[in-house]
This record gives structure tokens, sequence and C-alpha cells, in this order.
């Protein structure tokens, strides 16, 4: 089980994230959850790469004759982090749309399209 | 250099190309880009159909993307990919086909259409970009590649959705709901892939395939990939996203969301056949995908009937033709186990399911069309603020009463043939599914008969006195959609036997999926 | 009522992460890692680059890089085209 | 945006020349070490961030150019799918470049060694592309989003 307490710290930041979509009211919040759950899928993909004592899968003046950690949870992270910018960028501009016309970041009261 | 190779990629790049090239014309010529936009997607539709000649003649085709020839999966005694492929069957096709048919006919009707807004550039781009990521969640056949077209797909049409946001508020919440949405489903698609990652150690999905275990893990991942799709495809417990962004989007780009939506239903079933197919508890998973299509066939009409505005009402009427679709291939799924039924009835359920999908992306293309075409001339969606515009628009009600008698399932229209059978192999398999069916079938033709007769029938309108019929290029786009549906409505059993059947063997088949990649097995 | 189902869904989807964390493998431990092995021996030789994660993203997996540009891209056009009425 | 206080204007004078030579280092080297071409571009990005914040959103209208920044943003991406298109000889995203001797076409040295530039075929030509895109990218999504919290603001005094 404490070996896989990193994993434990993924959970726990997805669930947070996810908890704060389904209970909270505020625009900027909602962002901030996705922003939680992006972090720990991120955070999860680099966990399953990890070898112990292992050193950056980059060979210009590596230290000779140890083990490398696995490069492709990398590669896979950089593109996710790249793409969760950009979602962040456009959510955040939609709040503030969002916010000109209503006047609030409540989605209590951002309800016009219903039933 | 033998560009015949190549065609799957350039049915990509091109658009890609173009949505780059897109911003800086319009620094040029404003009005260019528009026809840029079609001419590239022409190009595209044109080469679509002939790899679909290809893939049905020769069979499937792969595309590895920097290897030293674009059929080397395995280098030099691998015993599993290492590059990023497309893997183009018969099913990604059939896709593939709706894809390049409406963004093509999107792209010509938006060319009238968008003469209002401003920033038209951006909305081609845009409009371009959707395009590309729905292709490339059909073709692709690695994991991760597939996150980041369905990334490409969402955020374009987040944007689209939310493109009037500049002067009203509805369009900047409905394009929100939509985001928070698809980036959810998208991250849990991630952690899925993580999962898969961190068991098997390749992204490939045929390879991965070909060593699933169904462990605990495996089941989970199931159960974070399965809900998410089916959201993202509007089944119903998930559905609240469609509605709002189905009737806030600009008409072309409604279009292009159905085939989105479906896009994401084509993963579905190709995580639940090609990645685990028997290996699951085939008649659970398919008794799930069962009520998932029922509760949305069922909840999708009630709620359409209630509905005032023209094209909430279609939306809902769209996530009720999405619980046929998943009613059909759930059938097939629930039987699979069981070769003699799976041959009694279960094909043919699911040749019924696969089918609805292209006739659903034509005819309810063709109804949003119309719903666009009367919001274009009157500024209006609300059904009861409108009437007698069938003495005006004369092609339009044509054009709408094809499309709803298609979406009711009249013959001799596209939605009779393959509502015909999924009805017939479904009473086989339950006779009560059947009937919930055809009685969703009948409240269908009931909603529509309500709209046509408020929106196009009735004396003539003073306030509609100036209207006229709609420009040429959005007349040509309806017309080409309705001779679509009647071609397929006269000759169903041609297009059943030439590309459904082979797109559900191909969905069957799991060992032929594993073996287009890892050789002969 | 919303609340309660909220909350059930929530219990249900949190109780499948955690189950997934108790059964992934060990943190440190990769058990295969086949593909990786194969990029780390070969990916000097057959790129030239000495950095590996880079010759991932740039080689082996280019295509997704180019779409993780796209995806920039799109998103640069979607805020663009949010803020498009407003003016300096 | 209001502008900041000259302490902070004095310091960003000094140190954003750093930043954006910094980031063109770690697009340059991007397959030699740690970085590449999306890390380069967001420090530099960071860079146009900083310059924002400190002379707020009206000033630095004068030397940050939304225009500029979306035609540095296309041109990049069509340097990077244009590299992608000239392997179609072979695949798409075929490297054509590496080891055959001319640009960037050296053999590297397997193992451990202090690293040449000269090696890596298109990889840091898609380097420059990408960095390209995503600096311009950062660029216009900070300067339309001030602008955009500008104008939010303007409406709520009205």
């Amino acid at each position: 089980m404490i070996g896989n307490l990193p994993y434990v710290v993924v959970v726990i930041s997805i669930g947070l994230g996810i908890y704060t979509l389904m209970f909270k009211r505020n625009l900027i919040k909602i962002a901030i959850g996705i922003c939680l759950i992006e972090n720990g899928v991120n955070l999860f993909l680099i966990t399953l790469g990890y070898r112990k004592g292992a050193v950056a899968p980059i060979y210009t003046y590596a230290p000779s004759g140890q083990a490398m950690v696995l490069p492709t949870p990398q590669a896979l992270t950089l593109t996710s982090i790249v793409i969760g910018i950009a979602t962040t960028a456009l959510i955040l501009s939609i709040a503030m749309m969002i916010y000109k016309h209503y006047g609030t970041l409540d989605t209590d009261q951002v309800r016009r399209l219903k039933g | 250099m033998n560009l015949s190779n190549h065609i799957p990629i350039l049915i990509i790049a091109i658009p890609l190309l173009a949505a780059f090239l897109v911003p800086l014309i319009s620094r040029i010529n404003k009005k260019a880009t528009g026809i840029l936009t079609t001419l590239a997607l022409s190009v595209s539709l044109l080469l679509t159909i002939v790899l679909a000649v290809k893939i049905l003649t020769v069979g499937p085709q792969v595309y590895v993307f920097g290897a030293t020839s674009p059929s080397l999966t395995l280098p030099s005694g691998l015993k599993f990919p290492i590059r990023i492929m497309f893997q183009i069957d018969a099913m990604s096709i059939f896709m593939g086909l709706i894809t390049a048919v409406v963004s093509f006919l999107g792209a010509t009707y938006s060319l009238s259409f968008t003469k209002k807004y401003d920033g038209v550039d951006k909305y081609y781009s845009l409009l371009l970009l959707l395009t590309v990521g729905i292709f490339g969640m059909e073709f692709t056949g690695d994991i991760f590649n597939f996150f980041v077209f369905l990334e490409i797909a969402s955020i374009a049409s987040v944007a689209l959705i939310s493109f009037r946001g500049v002067d009203l508020g509805e369009p900047a919440e409905a394009g929100f709901k939509y985001m928070v949405v698809s980036s959810v489903s998208a991250l849990m698609v991630l952690f899925a892939i993580g999962i898969f990652y961190g068991e098997y150690d390749v992204l490939n999905i045929a390879a991965i395939a070909s060593v699933i275990k169904y462990s605990q893990l495996d089941k989970i991942a199931l159960g974070l990939l399965m809900p998410v799709l089916a959201m993202k495809a509007g089944a119903v417990p998930m559905h609240m996203w469609t509605p709002d962004a189905y009737s806030e989007a600009p008409a072309p780009i409604t279009m292009m969301l159905v085939a989105a939506s479906q896009a994401s239903l084509y993963a579905l079933f190709r995580v639940v056949f090609s990645l685990y197919n028997i290996s699951l508890n085939t008649l659970t998973v398919g008794w799930i995908i069962i009520i998932f299509g029922l509760l949305s066939m069922f909840i999708g009409v009630t709620m359409a009937i209630i509905q005032k505005d023209i094209k909430r009402l279609m939306a809902y009427h769209a996530i009720s033709q999405t619980g046929y679709m998943l009613l059909g291939v759930g059938v097939g799924l629930a039987v699979l186990a069981n070769p003699e039924a799976l041959k009694n009835y279960g094909i043919t359920a699911m040749e019924g399911g696969i089918f609805h999908i292209m006739n659903h992306a034509m005819y309810k293309g063709l109804l949003f069309l119309t719903a666009g075409a009367l919001f274009f001339r009157t500024g209006t969606r609300d059904l009861n603020k409108m009437g007698g515009l069938a003495h005006y628009m004369k092609y339009t009600t044509i054009f709408f009463i094809i499309g709803a008698a298609a979406i009711a399932g009249l013959p001799p229209f596209n939605g009779f043939a393959s509502k015909l059978l999924i009805y017939e192999s479904v009473y086989k398999f339950n006779p009560l599914l059947s009937i919930i069916a055809m009685v969703v079938s009948i409240l269908t033709l009931a909603s529509f008969v309500k709209v046509f007769h408020s929106a196009f029938l009735g004396p003539k309108l003073p306030q509609f006195k100036e209207v006229k019929e709609v420009p040429r290029s959005m007349v040509f786009a309806m017309a080409v959609l309705s001779c679509i549906i009647i071609f397929f409505g006269l000759f169903p059993d041609l297009i059943v036997k030439n590309l459904v059947h082979p797109a559900v063997m191909s969905l069957i088949e799991q060992l032929q999926y594993t073996g287009t990649v890892l050789g002969g097995m | 009522m919303k609340k309660i189902i909220f909350g059930l869904a929530f219990i249900i989807f949190f109780s499948f992460l955690i189950v997934s964390a108790i059964n992934m493998r060990t943190f440190g431990e990769p058990t295969i890692s086949e593909m990786d092995d194969y990029f780390i021996e070969n990916a000097q030789n057959e790129t030239g680059a000495n950095n590996v994660v880079t010759s991932i993203v740039f080689d082996y997996r280019g295509f997704d890089t180019l779409g993780e540009a796209t995806v920039l891209f799109t998103a640069v056009v979607g805020v663009v085209a949010l803020f498009r009425g407003v003016k300096k | 945006m209001k502008e900041m206080s000259r302490i902070i204007k004095t310091v960003t004078n000094f140190v954003y020349g750093f930043i954006i030579i910094f980031g063109f280092y770690i697009i340059v080297h991007g397959h030699l070490t740690p970085g590449g071409g999306f890390q380069g571009g967001a420090v530099v990005g960071s860079a146009f961030a900083l310059l924002l914040i400190s002379y707020g959103s009206m000033n630095s209208n004068k030397f940050l150019k939304e225009d500029i920044f979306s035609l540095f943003e296309g041109f990049g991406l069509i340097l990077f799918i244009v590299l992608g298109f000239s392997g179609l000889g072979i695949t798409f995203f075929y490297n054509f470049l590496a080891n055959s001797g001319g640009w960037f076409g050296d053999t590297a040295v397997i193992g451990v060694n202090p690293g040449d530039m000269n090696t890596a075929g298109v990889i840091p030509l898609m380097n420059i592309a990408v960095g390209l895109e995503v600096l311009s990218a950062f660029g216009v999504i900070v300067l339309t989003m001030a602008r955009g919290a500008e104008f939010t603001k303007k409406k709520e005094n009205s």
C-alpha cells in the first residue's frame, strides 16, 4: 500500500476536481476543478514512467551505466499539458464573456437555457 | 513517389493546411476564405471516396507515420508497433464518408449563411479544424492520438458554438457547458489510456486488443470509457449539453456537431467491439447499451414534444434517434458470444444500427439546415411566431417534408429502411423493445406534423412579407442531402450490401482488426 | 434530490479511482517496458538526437505533436473569435 | 490593466531580455538538453506576459503587436506542416535529414556524449517551428484576454 502512495495522491487530486465540478456554483471554480483533474491525470502519467534510481532519458553528459526512466509518459504528458493550456484559455475566455453578458459568475443565475 | 499510398494522410493534411492558411489569406482577401475552405473540403471528399473504393475492394489500409514505408507496422523483428498509425477499415471509412459529405455541404451552406457574421475567417478556420478532428477520431489506430483528435474536435466545436457569444449570452453559456463536459470526458479518456499504458506498455489499439486480459483494471477502464463516450454522443442520462449546444450553434455547425457526436459513438463501438470484444461479459454490457438506447429514445422524444424552439426540438429528436443506433448495436453486442443468434438476427440488428448512423446524419443535417434557412430569413427560432412560410419558401418546404418523413420512418425514405431492419431483428431478441421503438417512431411523426403545421401552413403573416427563398448555395446543400435521402430510401439493399455489411463485419471480427497491424495470427 | 444523485455518482466514481489505485502496479517498478526500452536503445541511432523524449515527441510520435500544435492554434482562433467585437 | 510601479518596470526592463534569450536557448537546444519547442516557447511567452502586466495593457500595445504575433503563428505552423509534408516521398513525418550527412545530418555518437548541434535531422527545425508557434500563440492569448478583461470591466462601471 505504501508503495502506491503516489497513486493515492493522484486519486485525491482527481477526486477533489470532480467534487468541485459537481458541488461548486462559480464558473471560475469550475475551471479550477478542471485544472485539478488535469493535473491529477498528468501526475498519473508521469508516475507510470518512474523507475527507481534511474536518470532522465537524455544522453548529453548522462552518468554512464545507469538505467533511464521510461520516456513515453513524458512525451504524453508534454502533449497533454499543452492541450490543458488551450482548454484553460478557452474556458476562461468564455467565463469572461458570460460575465460580460450576465454580470455574474453564479451558475444558478446564469441559466437562460432550460428544459 | 506514389501519391495513391498517401491518400489516408492527405484526407486530413489538406484541410489542416487550409485551416492554417485561412487566417493568412484573409489578410489579403476576406471573400477567398470561404472558397478556399470549400475547395479543400471537396478535395478531401473526393479522396475519401477513392479511399472507400480501395478499402472495399482491397481490404483495410494502414498508414504508419514516419516509418520507411507507409505499411510497415512492425520494423525488424518487433512484436508491437512503436509509431503512430492510421488504421482504416470498412467501419472507419463508413464514418469517414459521412464526415466528408457533411463537412463539404456545411462549408457550401456557410458560403451564404455567414454573410451576416463578422470574423468569417475564424469561422472557416474552426470549421476546417473541426472536420480534421472528426476525421482523425475515426481513422486513427493509436489510442493517445485518438485523445488528441478528440480535443481538437471538442475545442473547435466549443469555439464554434460560442461564436455568436459576442452579442448574446446564450451561446457563451452553451459553449461553457459543452466545454466542461468535453474536457472532463477527454481527461477521463486520458486516465483510461494511462491505465492501459501502465498495464501493457503499448498505445496501439490493435496491440492492446491482442494482449488484453480483462483484469480488474481493464474493467475500470471500460467503466470510465463507456459513460464518457456515451456522454459525448448525447445518450440520455448525460444529455444535458445536447439541446443547448445544438440549438445555439449556427445551423451548418449543428449539422457537423451531429457528425462529431457520432464520431464519439463510433469510438464507443470501437472500444467495445475491437478493443474488448468477446472477453467482455457481452450480455451485461450489451444490455447496458440497450438501456442507454431505450432511455435516450423515450426521454428524447417526450422532451421534444413540449419544445417551442425549432432547433431545440430537433436537438431532442437527435437524442432520441441516437437511441435507435444504441439499441441496434446493443442487441448485436448482447448476442455476440452466441454464434447462432448472432447469425440469426444479431448481424441484422447491427446493420440496422450502423445504417441508421448514416441516415441520421443525412436527414438530421437536412432538418437543421432547413431550420437554419428559416432563421436566416425570419430571424426567429420560436415556433409560435412562425406561420405561413410555405407561401414564401417553396424549396425549403419541400426539403423539410422530405427530412421529416425520413426521420419519422415513412417509406420510401431512408429512415424507413434502417428502422425496419432494427424492428424486425430486435423483435426476435425481445418483442417489447421493438414495440417501444415503434411507439417512439409514431411520437416522432406527431411532433414533426406539429412543426410543419405551425411553421409552414396557415395564412400569410404580415411580418414575413419580405421573406423570400434562401440563396442558391444553401438550396444546393439541402438539395444534395435530399437526393441522398431519397436514393438511400429507394435502394437500401445496395447500400446495406456494399457499405454497411462490411462495416459490421469489421466491427465483429476482432482478429481481422488486430491482424492488420500485427500480421496474420 | 439533485444533491443526493450527484453525491452517489461522486461516491461511485471515487471508489472506481480508489480501486484502480490499489490495483496499479507498484510505483517505480515497471513490469513491462518493451516499447520504452526500444526507444532508449535505438532513438539515438535512428534519429540522431541525444534527448530521447524529444525524439519521441518529434519523430516517433510526431503526428501527435502536430495535433497538439493544432489544439493550441484552435484555442487561439477560438479566443480571438470570442473577443472579435472588442475594440482596443 | 493599469501599469505597475517604477520598481517593477525597471526590473522588467532588465530581466525580459534574458528570459527571451533563455527561451530561445531552450528551443534551439531541444534535441540535446531538456526542453524543446513547447517549453522554450512557454518561457518566451512568459516574458511577454511579464511585459504586459508591468506596463499595463494600454501602454504595452506599443511594443506587443497582436497582428505580428498572429502572422508568426501562422508562419510557424505552416513551416511545421510543410516539414511533415516534405517527408512525403517516403511517409508523412519521415525524418529525411537524419543521418544523411547534410544539414543536421551528422551521425550521433552512440551512448553518453557531450552533444553535437548538427544532428537529429528535422527535429531541430521542427523545434524552431513549434517554438515560434507557441510563443506567438501565448502572446496572442495573453494580449486578447487582457483586452477582453478591459472591456468587461468598462461594462461593469457604466
